[in-house]
């Protein structure tokens, strides 16, 4: 297995050298998707604990939102405020390229977390995570699971549709089916909210009658999930998670559910995203490297967590 | 059967005050009403009559005055208390909920009830009760009341207003919507109630109705009691318009034109003209430059024959003609294109638009004329507006203000003005002088008539017989769907005519 | 209340009054010419004769449902699967029937639902449950819903506030709120009672599905056969004749508004025992599929007309709109594509029968 | 049209008519005493006066945005990024003024919006463009809008389907097929005459910001000054005496979704030229900003009554909302939480004019 030192990327990596030393105060303008799942929410708490935790760093939040205008129009009232660094989940990352294009033309440097940029001038650095991965590793996972056995009956419970990231997952995870001569023969979407989780799950119960495994893309709306699975009393299948909540960790090492592993899908980004910004602006360097610039991309780790190891990464596992 | 005028009176008002934005509507009225008798209440259109009574049955709370009920002073906070004090109102604008039933409608507030839950049988029961005395056991308890004419609601209002305990009945302008068997049969439950020690407020622009039923006379001017306790039977009826208006009027219909019209070009010709379940068969023609009259009790469908000529309603059979041109069945605008207009029968849910300024109300059918390239000159639509209200009387004379807040003869006057104003070869008029004052009646006969003389075909639906006689040059007797009669004006007199219409009717 | 006054009728009338025939030819049932504003036809109370086409849609759907997956359609489970999902919605909707039948209009269920949900799963109220009655639960959920409509019917009926606005705002802020005291974390529930009761079936009836059909059964009949009912259509048809008929037209506003957010509170349950969850994201944008739900049912939107049946039908056809989607294995594109042509599929269905019922 | 056969007005008047002084002492606004309905108070056409209560609200919020940011808020450029951001929902919020007005209402601007931003986007269209002139992508996104809302006006005018019902079925079905055009994926614009048209600036005001003005005035115009306006304000106050005064009430109603549509489509250009793509997520949820602009601004829901100036300023309420709570770091939660209550005490402050404003 990997090593996956790189993904926690929590505070405590960043301890030796003199990066934590405070330094000039650095403004860093923060926008985000709305907080409308667990994840997401982490990742603005995330970059708010990050933050706070340096008394150089003065963060401003701007409301969550998934209406890119909006969003658009934050990125310019950062701008325009002047502030050092720009760190962007945008909600679609191609439409957002072209004000983070601006800020960077107005010479402030733009971190972009999680959803890429059609342009890379438009962004300093970029902190990603690994979405087709996520869905590769969901999927060798089920393939090394159920072994050679091409009847068996694989479901997918994936997130809203209608974004980038949910059809990266979808397609890493037919991709790695198809290694093993699988493929999903039920796929119904919810919404990262453990109420679509519950709905979607009631009703691909019954359009699938038998079913060998079942990936959901995320741990949050899992939690529905698993509540109409035992609501069913249907257990003749295991489940693979998506983005590794605490909640999901626990249950992988009780061993309680059907819920059997989880695909870490950080989210802690957020909180990477803060501290490139202040390295940045205060031109320092990550303290590991060699690098005297702190590098242009930083792809996260999409680790399997089950049973075995869910000791290591429960620690830095998101509450949602 | 004139009350007893001893002791305190039921209801005493004095000194009432009611403000609206920009408008003192009653300004210091006094009233008092005895046990028993029917006091009318006189005044033009505004004169403040609708807002008296509005204060009365608490709808509306006065500004300053006091009211006494039985010699003590009450407050009368809400609708609620002044039906406990036995006050029950029946509305200008009749206040009926559309799509509740009939009895749902006359128990509403104070339903049968036990323990929250609907009594229908006995509500049902009780109601069928309530209309056979009103002389109306046809109505249906079940029925939506927004399928109901007019009149048919009026009689639920009146059952609603039965169905309580009443020591006071108000009714404002009931007669309005009623025919000469509708008013006969109120007349008959008002005497009724009366003689059981009921008091009645009535109000009607129609004085012979005052001397048919009414006690005693107050009069309203501009919002104040300019004369009181006037006695119903004697008063001089020159007294009394001189006393509402400040002037006299001599209540006149304008002489007929000499040439007979049937010589002239027919520019309306309706032929087999039908509506499913509702008239069939009707002809009709109407020349250039005459008025064409339709008598016939409310419900006989008059109204249904000219909305369906119009194309608001679709025929079932039949042709509509004007100036030689067929009319498409079912469509208002071909209509109009032709050159016809309509000046519908309820003047609230088919004519105005209640929350646009008065001129806007008036030149809704012909904003064309004031447009140039689609942008309206309001200037000029005010100018016009202006004259045309001037010359109706309409009070107050502002026409920026809201239409809802004119009293019920006013609005029925702007929308009269918008027909007069529109350039029409038929202009079809629906009960035209419904509810508007004595003053203004003759000054709208002679626009109507000035207007035919012009060369236009007018077609004119009334519930007064008196009215269809003398304004009409032809006139058309319809009873049950059907024309049973057409002649001249002048060779038939009222009673000839509610002969006919009567015939065969119930009651 | 002066409803139980015993009532002479015709007092005074005259003895003489001529009886006419009491049965009646003329009497038709509901309808007439109405202004030309789009509407549903003319359903007036309820019952299933006036809401035949929708019901005629719905058979379709189901049989669709059959023909396209077979006995995997038809089951009992998936049946019930069906019902349960349409409890939530269904529940609210039944509320949002009154609201919207009373004139008004409440685009903060989904939020309340969430707020509610979450007062209710806080630690300090799983703690209380857990050391006296998971009752303190169902307790805590119905009176956040019912404080939320308590707001909402002030700023409606006393602060004249529009509805849209005055609920909107509640949106905002319940939401608000929900995240701020869950902060932003899903609350597991761990109240055994609780989730035993919730999740229990009866004769193999989820008590979900139980709830939904008692509270639209005593929504039929509140609406259909009580005073409150009535009052309610005639504060929706025509406000102010409601008041001069001495009905305290902004109390009932009041109480419109505060039923609903009870059965936000119910809901709230429900998608707790569902989930085993209490979020602030519960609830997100349902109230677009209530009051689609309630408006296909054939409730007026501008007030004075509802069907409780007409609902429950409503929330049914779009419950089984997306079993039966789900079922095929359809995308969520071509299915949101569909959805709008079987809608207005559904609409102009019922608007024949409606036509047709209503002709001589 | 009948209506603009030349007459001499006044024809057939009495020559005595009395001219009556033409300024008129007793005009007051329209108002009164109304049913209890909530409602924003008597507003009625437009202009600044009418509307005091929320322009006082708007200099209040930027009072507020000075003192709690300083320069930062009154900046040009802040300025600038305000109007920008108000700009598509503004487009969009004046024709939804006209359909609310006219008694409708329309749920899928922000889908439509959405279709139009990708048809105009895709492969071929963009080719086409770069071989002939931009202006395709331009008559590409209006027609499609157009198009939309000529459905849309043909459901509800002569299929009589519930706007609310037949709106909704749009939303689903426009973005169903917008997702099954773009294949979900995002399409990045690469024409650069478009780009450069629309990203540009004249005097320093951003193309998008003068095309927002334009709308508002044109707006404006058509609203108050035009027999459209007029018969808009019929058609929604009494559609059966507007269909008795000559009025082609159906026809009409068609027009009122086809400009809207049109404007989803301008609105699709200038949600193109900010993101430099079209995607089938654009303009999500934004129905809900846009009516609850245009209701806050003193439009009537039901019908009869608009503004066009309210309606402005409804936007710039919530787009300057939006900037202060950004300048001011506040979190989420605590915004949603604060929006709500900042949107009752608008109303309720607009209210308090319109009240005084009313009184003699
Ligand atoms: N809601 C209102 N707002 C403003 N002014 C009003 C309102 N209601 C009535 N008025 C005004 O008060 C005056 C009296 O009106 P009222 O309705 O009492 O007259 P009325 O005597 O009943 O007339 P009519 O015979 O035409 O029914 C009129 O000038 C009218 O314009
Ligand atoms: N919308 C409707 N639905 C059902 N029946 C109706 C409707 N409108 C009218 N009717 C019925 O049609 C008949 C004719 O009604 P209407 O009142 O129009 O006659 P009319 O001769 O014009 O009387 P009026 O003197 O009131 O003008 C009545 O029996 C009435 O109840
Ligand atoms: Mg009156
Ligand atoms: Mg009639």
């Amino acid at each position: 297995a990997d090593d996956g030192g790189t993904q926690a990327g929590g505070t405590s990596e960043a301890e030796q050298g003199s990066n934590d030393e405070a330094g000039d105060t650095v403004v860093i303008g923060f926008s985000a998707p709305a907080a409308d799942h667990g994840w997401m929410a982490s990742i603005t708490e995330s970059a708010r604990e990050a933050a706070d935790a340096y008394e150089d760093v003065d963060l401003r939040i701007a409301e969550g939102t998934n209406d890119v205008n909006l969003q658009i129009s934050q990125v310019e009232t950062f701008i325009n405020d002047g502030v050092d660094a720009i760190v962007l989940l945008p909600f679609d990352g191609a439409a957002m390229t072209p004000v983070a294009l601006q800020a960077m033309e107005a010479g402030i440097p733009v971190i972009n977390v999680d959803r890429e940029f059609e342009d890379p001038n438009a962004a300093r650095v970029t902190v990603l995570g690994d979405n087709y991965g996520m869905g590769v590793s969901a999927g060798s996972y089920i393939c090394s699971e159920l072994g050679d056995n091409p009847d068996a009956v694989v479901a997918e419970i994936a997130g809203i549709d209608s974004l980038p990231l949910t059809q990266d997952r979808s397609q890493g995870f037919e991709d790695a089916l198809g290694e093993c001569g699988l493929d999903v023969d039920n796929r119904v979407p919810a919404d990262f909210t453990p109420e679509g989780g519950e709905r979607a799950a009631s009703n691909l119960l019954q359009a699938a009658p038998q079913i060998d495994a079942v990936w959901n893309h995320d741990d949050d709306q899992g939690v529905g999930v698993l509540a109409a699975f035992e609501n069913a009393g249907r257990d003749e299948f295991f489940m693979v998670g998506g983005a590794g909540s605490a909640n999901a960790m626990r249950s992988i090492q009780a061993d309680d559910s059907v819920l059997k592993a989880t695909v870490v899908y950080p989210s802690t980004q957020g909180a990477d995203g803060i501290m490139m910004a202040r390295l940045l602006v205060q031109q320092k360097a990550l303290g590991d490297l060699v690098e005297v610039e702190v590098p242009r991309e930083v792809q996260l780790y999409a680790p399997v967590v089950t049973a075995d190891n869910v000791e290591q990464f429960i620690d830095t596992a998101f509450e949602s | 059967m004139a009350a007893t005028p001893e002791g305190a009176p039921l209801l005493q008002m004095s000194g009432i005050v009611k403000e609206f934005p920009g408008v003192r509507a009653l300004d210091g009225v006094d009233l008092d009403v005895r046990a028993g008798e029917v006091h009318c209440l006189l005044g033009q259109n505004g004169a403040g009559k609708s807002t008296l009574i509005k204060v009365l049955s608490a709808s509306y709370r006065p500004d300053a005055g006091t009211i006494a009920i039985d010699g003590a002073e009450t407050t009368l906070s809400t609708p609620a208390v002044a039906m406990k004090h036995g006050i029950s109102t029946i509305y200008q604008e009749l206040d009926l909920v559309a799509d509740l039933s009939v009895a749902e409608n006359i128990f509403l507030g104070h339903e049968l009830s036990r323990g929250g839950f609907s009594q229908r049988q006995r509500a049902h029961r009780t109601t069928r009760e309530l209309l056979t005395r009103l002389g109306h056991a046809h109505v249906s308890p079940t029925r939506a009341v927004g399928t109901l004419s007019p009149a048919e609601q009026q009689i639920v209002s009146m059952a609603r207003a039965l169905s309580h305990d009443t020591r006071l009945l108000i009714l404002d302008e009931p007669s309005a919507v009623l025919d000469q068997d509708g008013v006969a049969n109120l007349f008959r439950v008002i005497r009724g109630l009366t003689a059981e020690g009921v008091a009645v407020v009535y109000i009607s622009h129609r004085l012979e109705e005052i001397r048919e039923i009414g006690d005693r006379i107050t009069v309203l001017k501009d919002g104040a009691t300019v004369a009181t306790g006037l006695d119903a039977a004697t008063t001089p009826t020159a007294d009394l318009i001189k006393l509402m208006t400040g002037r006299s009027i001599e209540y006149v219909f304008p002489p007929r034109s000499s040439t007979p019209r049937s010589r002239t070009d027919p520019v309306l010709e309706v032929r087999g003209l039908a509506l499913a379940g509702v008239f069939s068969g009707v002809d009709l023609t109407v020349h250039a430059g005459e008025i064409v009259g339709l008598a016939g009790l409310v419900g006989a469908g008059r109204s249904e024959i000219i909305e369906t000529l119009y194309g608001a309603r679709r025929a079932s059979a039949g042709t509509v003609t004007v100036d030689g041109r067929k009319l498409r069945r079912g469509s208002v605008p071909a209509a109009v294109k032709a050159g016809v207009g309509l000046c519908p029968e309820e003047r609230k849910s088919q004519g105005l638009l209640l929350d646009q300024a008065v001129y806007r109300n008036i030149t809704v059918s012909v904003m064309g004329r004031f447009a140039r390239l689609g942008l309206l000159d309001e200037r000029a639509e005010r100018r016009t507006a202006t004259e045309l209200t001037t010359s109706l009387d309409v009070r107050p004379a502002g026409v920026d203000r809201a239409v809802r807040t004119l009293s019920g003869g006013n609005q029925q006057k702007i929308v009269l003005a918008r027909w007069l104003l529109r350039e029409c070869r038929v202009l079809l008029l629906d009960e035209p002088t419904r509810g508007v004052d004595v003053g203004a009646r003759s000054e709208i006969y002679a626009l109507v008539r000035r207007l035919a003389d012009s060369g236009v075909a007018v077609v004119v639906v009334s519930s007064e017989v008196e009215e269809v006689l003398g304004l009409a040059d032809r006139v058309l007797v319809v009873r049950e769907g059907a024309v049973v009669h057409e002649s001249a004006a002048d060779e038939i007199d009222e009673s000839r005519v509610l002969d006919l219409v009567m015939e065969g009717a119930p009651a | 209340m002066s409803d139980d006054t015993e009532v002479s009728p015709g007092r005074g009338l005259p003895a003489t009054a001529v009886p006419v025939s009491p049965t009646d030819p003329t009497t038709g049932g509901p309808g007439g010419e109405r202004p030309a504003r789009g509407r549903l036809g003319g359903l007036g109370g309820s019952g299933l004769v006036r809401n035949l086409g929708l019901v005629l849609a719905l058979v379709i759907l189901c049989v669709v449902g059959l023909v396209t997956t077979g006995e995997r359609f038809g089951s009992t489970a998936n049946l019930l699967t069906i019902l349960r999902l349409a409890a939530v919605t269904g529940v609210i909707s039944i509320g949002m029937t009154f609201v919207i039948t009373g004139g008004g209009i409440d685009l903060s269920v989904g939020a309340v639902m969430a707020l509610s949900s979450v007062w209710c799963t806080t630690l300090a109220t799983q703690t209380m449950a857990r050391d006296t009655h998971w009752i303190v639960m169902v307790g805590a959920a119905l009176a956040v819903g019912a404080a939320c409509g308590l707001i909402s019917g002030l700023l409606v009926s006393y602060g004249k506030v529009v509805p849209f606005i005055a609920t909107l705002a509640m949106l905002a802020s319940a939401r608000g709120l929900a995240e701020i005291i869950s902060q932003r974390r899903t609350q597991i529930v761990d109240v055994p009672g609780f989730t035993d009761f919730f999740g229990a079936e009866v004769v193999g009836v989820p008590v979900i599905v139980i709830m939904f059909a008692l509270v639209a059964a005593i929504g039929w009949v509140v609406f259909n056969r009580t005073t409150f009912g009535r009052r309610t259509l005639a504060v929706g048809g025509n406000p102010e004749a409601a008041r001069l008929a001495g009905i305290n037209v902004q109390r009932h506003t009041v109480l419109l508004y505060v039923q609903l957010g009870v059965l936000c509170g119910v809901a709230a349950l429900m998608i707790i025992s569902r989930t085993s969850t209490g979020t602030s994201t519960h609830g997100t944008l349902i109230e677009l599929d209530v009051i689609a739900a309630v408006v296909i049912g054939g409730t007026l939107l501008a007030g004075g007309r509802g069907t409780i049946v007409g609902t429950v039908i409503g929330v049914l056809i779009f419950t089984t709109l997306t079993n039966v989607f789900t079922l095929n294995n359809r995308s969520t594109s071509e299915q949101a594509l569909l959805k709008g042509v079987i809608i207005v599929a559904a609409v102009l269905l019922q608007q024949r029968f409606a036509a047709r019922s209503k002709s001589p």
